[in-house]
């Protein structure tokens, strides 16, 4: 048989330490990205300030979750689920209404008094910290898991010759919750008419307005989505791997760039740019000596093989993001997927 | 009774008034122009009229209700629609879908209007799958007048309609505006390109320093040769 | 109330708030309090003249700082012989030569659509030559790295006078904000923001990972000061000095800022930053002066940083906390009143007394929650609640710059409109 | 008489709208051109292009000569080329004597290093400039209010404040966007007074957009009109209104108003 002839050539431990570590771990990181950059697309594109709470709003989801846990433990062994992911719907809904109450206490007071752009981002940064300050103050600085005791975190092998391609249970969850969010949301702006009017605040809020479009009904549906998004975002990364209440100032960086490299205002623009700035992330920091060492016996001998070849120091990975915002930024600032910057 | 009436409308933006009294009125079907010099408060008129600007003195009083200061989303519902001079499409939206936002206060169906505004804008009908934003000035005027008849309006607000427009698309472009108006909608718009707009409205009001300076009807207007010196000045003869 | 009945009546209040402290708390700490409020006043200054003049969103405070604080350690730190012995030196200069001739390479090619080359060949070349520079770089720096950590632990200082470090810092600041404002000055304020917010994160990662240089998380301490320390002159005298010395430093910072707010160059300033298209149209480089004031600050705020990082006598890479400190400042100078100097440093003193201040103050209110809590309910508190009612002082942080902003966005001294007679 | 703008043959495009088509022409030094057209023509993008505002999509244009295509604002006013807008830009935030004193270029005090170091040069020049626009605010009749904020006058106190500026800056071509729009019958002869004198006594070349046709006739000659994105004719005013061609641009007269 060919194929197995070929496969019996290929470094397969190699290629299969490389799916997990770039591959599989990208697509996971990317998705997280994903959700947390919709949101902030959506919320740029409406109501056009960068939401630098973002990230805190995903850990404040994730908490929610935490809490229905403690409330709920045994609703994940009645389904098989994770108990987190069972009630996430819940923790979704929680949060889209906490995201509302939020514009209304901060947000939409400078709203209504015409402050510009740079002022909302402001203070949005002060919600930030308020957020920041909560969340340790209830939550500690420690980290935490969101199983309970009866939740299996399942581990599905699958043998590929050699060295075993690694998916946890909540890792798949994450991928099928980011497409099932991704097509429900492009089915949404594309088919409902509250789906359409973003779209058109979005683009002329103006002129959507004197069409009869409430601007307030647009503005809080876009929260509950952004809320709800970010809900599970956080719940499902703090699944994969801890619950820690400063995971969000990590993860807005990376988000930010997301939103910006899909072009902002472009909720498919935020899935491909998380995707991307995921694969940028475990590409970079990937180590390639592993992928050169079967070549080792064909190589002349005046070439070494260093130990670690890694584009960027893990150490470092905060800089891959950034590196992409900027280039982005000075080269394409429109974002990949055309979206608007100005105004 | 007309169908608008302002009276005496005295506004502007923060605390400079731009309006110093415009009156305006004109009855169900009919076309009412409003011409004069840049700055004379032309479009701020409209948008006074349509809720975008405080009314600081003065009244609109539409179909026998007063709606003087009444939020645009809700004018909607009175039967007025605008169409604004500039970014009156949504550019990344289909055709289709910018008609669909035009009737978005709509609870009803509103199939056969879509239908309708194709049928006075034959050309948008090809492009209805296209993104508003890449159409020609021309075929995007269409599509921001189409939108604004999505709510069946008893009166269409047009800002300068053919600014910006070739000559053949001008000609166009007042060409439907008579033909919606013959549908039976009230137009009242803006016209930098007096004397043609003059030519087509029942009725004609000329501003200068937010005022109303002369108004009759069109066919008047363009005879009075004092209308003509405000325009091009010095009373040159050109009839 | 007139503006300078209101300043008088302002300054008062702070200083029975300072008295009241000292009398509480004693000297040594009043003065210490003082000292560390003066570094961060000089910070203040260095943003206001970002924010308050030019409208810059520079959210990369920590950067700035962190990076001046450790030019200031390589720079007046004492001599380590071991590494000066080694073979480092050597091995850095050779790095320190391929990044040169890498450098100069990439320039050229980036440069070469000049000879006729077409630009996607400049362009795939520019990157291949960035991309060998950084290999080499990166792998000759590693053994070199290796080597100096383990013969002499980190590269240690040049020992010179700590006056000269600061001024070294807040030039190397300055210089960061040269390059990082020819990248992002052309931005939105959003962007501005996420920009300088990944270049502080950048900067830190640097400091904290290259250990052969920062010693990383082991910290380099005790930093030499500009004046006798405590184990010499006592902790009053030789804190006091230091507050002198930071002092002098505001004066003069003052002085020469008003002089220049009050010149045709604060004129232009603001004549930009009223209407940026007109003031193009009258013939000022807004680009240009956009990056000279991004510079000129970020010197001032490294100038601070130097200082305060020095008062604290270690040099800790992982401390800079990029949110809690940037946006302390930040509350500085928006509740102070952006573009009016005195206003940054009343905000400066006022908002750093309360910041520590509020430590005592919300580990009693936590302990009396605590004890009323463990006796009316019998709740256990959690054991790190000391940690946790820290905190809450972010928060105060963040409900004190929403509530600034919406209620007072011209702070409480705010700007005064320059009038001649 | 000699050049002073020449544009030849410049386009700008934005997206699908071709705003100036193939435009060419020139204004004499010396003289005070007219630039009328409809709304729409293009008259305010080839304004914003020959004033650096941004560049044009091809095509040159020269400036006394020099090929300036491109250049910015700022460099542009280097060169004696300044703008005013449509709708007065003032720095409202400064009081309006300041709006003058900030004008003249290479001022020794710009500089952030004389401003703090060399406090004697930047007052001696500092007096000289103050001197000036002190003059000049008296010349635009806005002496009562040279200490009020700019933000706070009229709009047609505004338009004067504008000229003031183009006085302090002594330019040799000025581009005046619509001087008269939202400004009364006495402050525009104000205005007007103001253009002529500084057109006959200082010989500054005026290029004027304009709507108002009883101040064009007054002040212009030539007078260029635009339709569609380029120049449809040149020439004295006397002659542009009774041109058929230019009337029908103007007024149309195309079968929808015969139809009606």
């Amino acid at each position: 048989m060919p194929e197995a002839g070929l496969l019996a050539i290929l470094p397969m431990n190699e290629i299969v330490f490389f799916l997990n570590k770039v591959v599989i771990a990208g697509f996971i990181i990317g998705s997280v990205y994903a959700l947390g950059a919709v949101g902030v697309t959506l919320i740029f594109g409406i109501l056009r300030f960068a939401h630098f709470p973002h990230g805190d709003m995903m850990t404040a989801g994730a908490f929610v979750a935490l809490v229905l846990l403690w409330i709920f433990p045994g609703a994940g062994a009645a389904v098989g689920l994770p108990t987190a992911f069972v009630l996430m719907p819940i923790a979704m809904a929680v949060t889209a209404l906490f995201a509302v109450g939020l514009d209304r206490t901060f947000y939409r007071p400078m709203r209504k008094a015409g402050v510009k752009p740079v002022v909302m981002v402001m203070t949005s940064i002060g919600v930030m910290l308020m957020m920041q300050g909560l969340l340790r103050l209830f939550a500690g600085t420690g980290t935490r898991q969101l199983y309970v005791d009866t939740d299996a975190k399942d581990i599905y092998r699958i043998p590929l010759g050699g060295r075993d391609l690694v998916i946890t249970e909540p890792q798949l969850l994450l991928f099928a919750t980011t497409i099932v969010a991704v097509v429900a949301l492009h089915l949404f702006l594309t088919r409902s008419r509250m789906g359409k009017a973003m779209r058109a605040v979005s683009d002329n809020p103006d002129l959507a307005r004197v069409s009869g479009i409430s601007i307030d009904h647009v503005v809080r549906t876009t929260w509950l989505i952004a809320g709800a998004l970010a809900a599970a975002g956080g719940t499902l990364l703090a699944l994969d791997v801890t619950l820690k209440p400063d995971l969000s100032y990590n993860i807005i960086l990376p988000i930010f760039a997301a939103a910006i490299v899909g072009g902002v205002g472009q909720p498919y623009g935020a899935i491909a740019g998380g995707l991307l700035v995921g694969f940028s992330e475990t590409l970079a920091v990937f180590n390639w000596s592993v992928l050169l060492r079967p070549l080792r016996p064909y190589l002349p001998e005046f070439i070494e093989i260093p130990a670690k070849l890694a584009f960027v120091p893990t150490e470092y990975k905060i800089v891959v993001p950034f590196f992409i915002l900027v280039a982005v930024l000075i080269w394409r600032p429109t974002g990949i997927f055309k979206g608007r910057v100005n105004i | 009774m007309p169908l608008l009436e302002m009276t005496n409308i005295h506004g502007g933006y923060g605390g400079a008034n731009i309006l110093n009294g415009v009156s305006i009125a004109i009855d169900a079907d009919q076309i009412g122009v409003i011409v004069g010099p840049n700055g004379a408060g032309k479009s701020t008129t409209l948008k006074a009229l349509f809720g975008l600007l405080k009314v600081g003195e003065g009244s609109v009083v539409f179909d026998g209700r007063t709606v003087t200061n009444m939020a645009p989303e809700k004018l909607v519902l009175e039967g007025l629609s605008y169409v604004p001079q500039e970014f009156n499409v949504f550019p990344t939206m289909s055709v289709e879908e910018n008609l669909e936002m035009g009737a978005y206060v709509r609870r009803d169906g509103f199939r056969h209007l879509i239908d309708q505004v194709y049928g006075f804008f034959p050309p948008l009908k090809d492009k209805r799958r296209q993104p508003a934003g890449e159409l020609s000035g021309g075929q995007r005027q269409m599509v921001a007048i189409g939108r604004a008849l999505m709510t069946e309006p008893r009166l269409l607000l047009l800002d300068e309609p053919t600014a910006g427009l070739s000559p053949r698309y001008m000609g166009e472009i007042f060409d439907r505006i008579i033909a919606v108006n013959k549908a039976g909608v009230g137009i009242l718009m803006v016209e930098q390109n007096a004397r043609q707009a003059l030519a087509l409205a029942h009725r004609g009001f000329v501003l200068a320093g937010g005022q109303n300076r002369f108004t009759g009807t069109g066919a008047e207007l363009l005879a009075d040769p004092d209308v003509a010196k405000s325009f091009l000045g010095g009373g040159a003869d050109h009839a | 109330m007139s503006p300078s009945l209101r300043e008088a009546g302002l300054f008062a209040g702070l200083a029975l708030l300072v008295a009241g402290i000292f009398a509480w708390l004693g000297a040594a700490y009043g003065v210490r309090m003082l000292a560390e409020a003066a570094c961060y006043a000089i910070i203040a200054l260095g943003l206001t003249i970002q924010w308050g003049y030019a409208g810059l969103f520079n959210v990369g405070l920590m950067g700035f700082v962190a990076i001046a604080a450790f030019t200031t350690v390589l720079v007046s730190f004492p001599v380590n012989d071991a590494f000066w012995q080694g073979d480092g030196p050597v091995m850095l200069g050779q790095v320190a030569l391929t990044l040169v001739i890498g450098v100069a390479v990439t320039i050229l090619l980036s440069r070469s659509t000049r000879i006729g080359l077409p630009k996607g060949l400049r362009t795939a070349l520019t990157l291949v030559a960035a991309a060998i520079t950084y290999l080499a770089v990166q792998g000759q720096l590693d053994p070199a790295a290796t080597l100096i950590e383990r013969e002499a632990g980190f590269v240690g200082g040049l020992g010179l006078p700590v006056w000269m470090g600061w001024v070294a810092g807040g030039l190397v600041a300055g210089l960061l904000g040269w390059a990082m404002g020819r990248i992002t000055l052309g931005l939105r304020a959003d962007y501005m923001a996420i920009a300088t917010l990944g270049i502080a994160e950048i900067v830190k990662a640097f400091l904290k990972n290259a250990d052969w240089l920062t010693r990383g998380t082991l910290t380099v301490s005790p930093l030499p000061w500009p004046v006798p320390t405590p184990q010499e002159l006592g902790f009053v005298a030789s804190r006091s000095a230091y507050l002198a010395v930071t002092a002098v430093m505001i004066v003069v910072l003052y002085v020469l800022l008003e002089r220049a707010w009050h010149s045709p160059w604060g004129r232009m300033m603001r004549a930009i930053r009223d209407n940026e298209v007109s003031a193009a149209a009258m013939g000022k480089d807004i680009n240009r002066r956009r990056l000279e004031m991004f510079i000129v600050g970020n010197f001032i705020i490294g100038l601070g940083g130097a200082a305060l990082i020095t008062f604290t006598t270690i040099f800790d890479p992982s401390s800079f906390a990029p949110l809690n400190h940037t946006f302390l400042i930040w509350v500085m100078v928006i509740l102070g009143g952006a573009g009016n100097n005195l206003g940054a440093i009343f905000g400066a003193l006022l908002v750093y007394v309360i910041w520590i201040m509020s430590e005592p103050v919300a580990v009693f209110l936590f302990t009396t929650a605590e004890q009323w809590g463990e006796s009316l309910f019998g709740w256990e508190a959690p054991s790190d609640l000391y940690t946790r009612a820290l905190q809450m002082r972010v928060f105060v942080i963040g409900l004190t710059i929403t509530l600034v902003l919406r209620f007072a966005p011209k702070g409480l001294l705010p700007e005064k409109v320059v009038k001649y007679d | 008489m000699p050049t002073i703008i020449d544009v030849q043959d410049v386009s700008k495009r934005f997206g699908n709208v071709l705003a100036v088509d193939h435009c060419s022409l020139s204004v004499e030094k010396g003289s005070i051109t007219g630039l009328i057209g409809p709304n729409g023509a293009g008259k305010t993008t080839l304004f914003n292009m020959v004033a650096g505002a941004f560049a044009p999509s091809s095509g040159r244009i020269l400036l006394d000569g020099e090929d300036v295509t491109g250049l910015k604002a700022h460099e542009l006013f280097g060169r004696g080329l300044l703008r005013t807008f449509q709708i007065a830009q003032d720095f409202s935030n400064m009081t309006a004597i300041e709006n003058l004193m900030m004008v003249p270029a290479g001022q020794t005090g710009e500089s952030l290093f004389s401003a703090c170091f060399r406090r004697g040069a930047v007052m001696a020049q500092e007096a000289d400039v103050r001197r000036r626009a002190e003059e000049v605010i008296d010349v635009i009749r806005l002496g009562h209010v040279k200490n009020e904020r700019a933000g706070n006058l009229s709009g047609g106190q505004k338009k004067l404040l504008e000229l003031g500026r183009v006085m302090m800056a002594q330019p040799r071509v000025v581009l005046l966007d619509e001087i008269a729009a939202g400004v009364n019958r006495t402050l525009l002869n104000d205005l007007a007074a103001v253009v002529q004198r500084l057109n006959r006594e200082e010989g500054l070349t005026f290029f004027v957009i304009e709507h108002d046709m009883d101040l064009i006739a007054r002040l212009c000659d030539p007078v260029i009109v635009m339709a569609a994105g380029s120049v449809m004719m040149q020439g004295p005013m006397s002659q542009i209104r009774n041109d058929p061609e230019v009337i029908e641009a103007y007024f149309g007269g195309s079968p929808a108003a015969e139809a009606n």
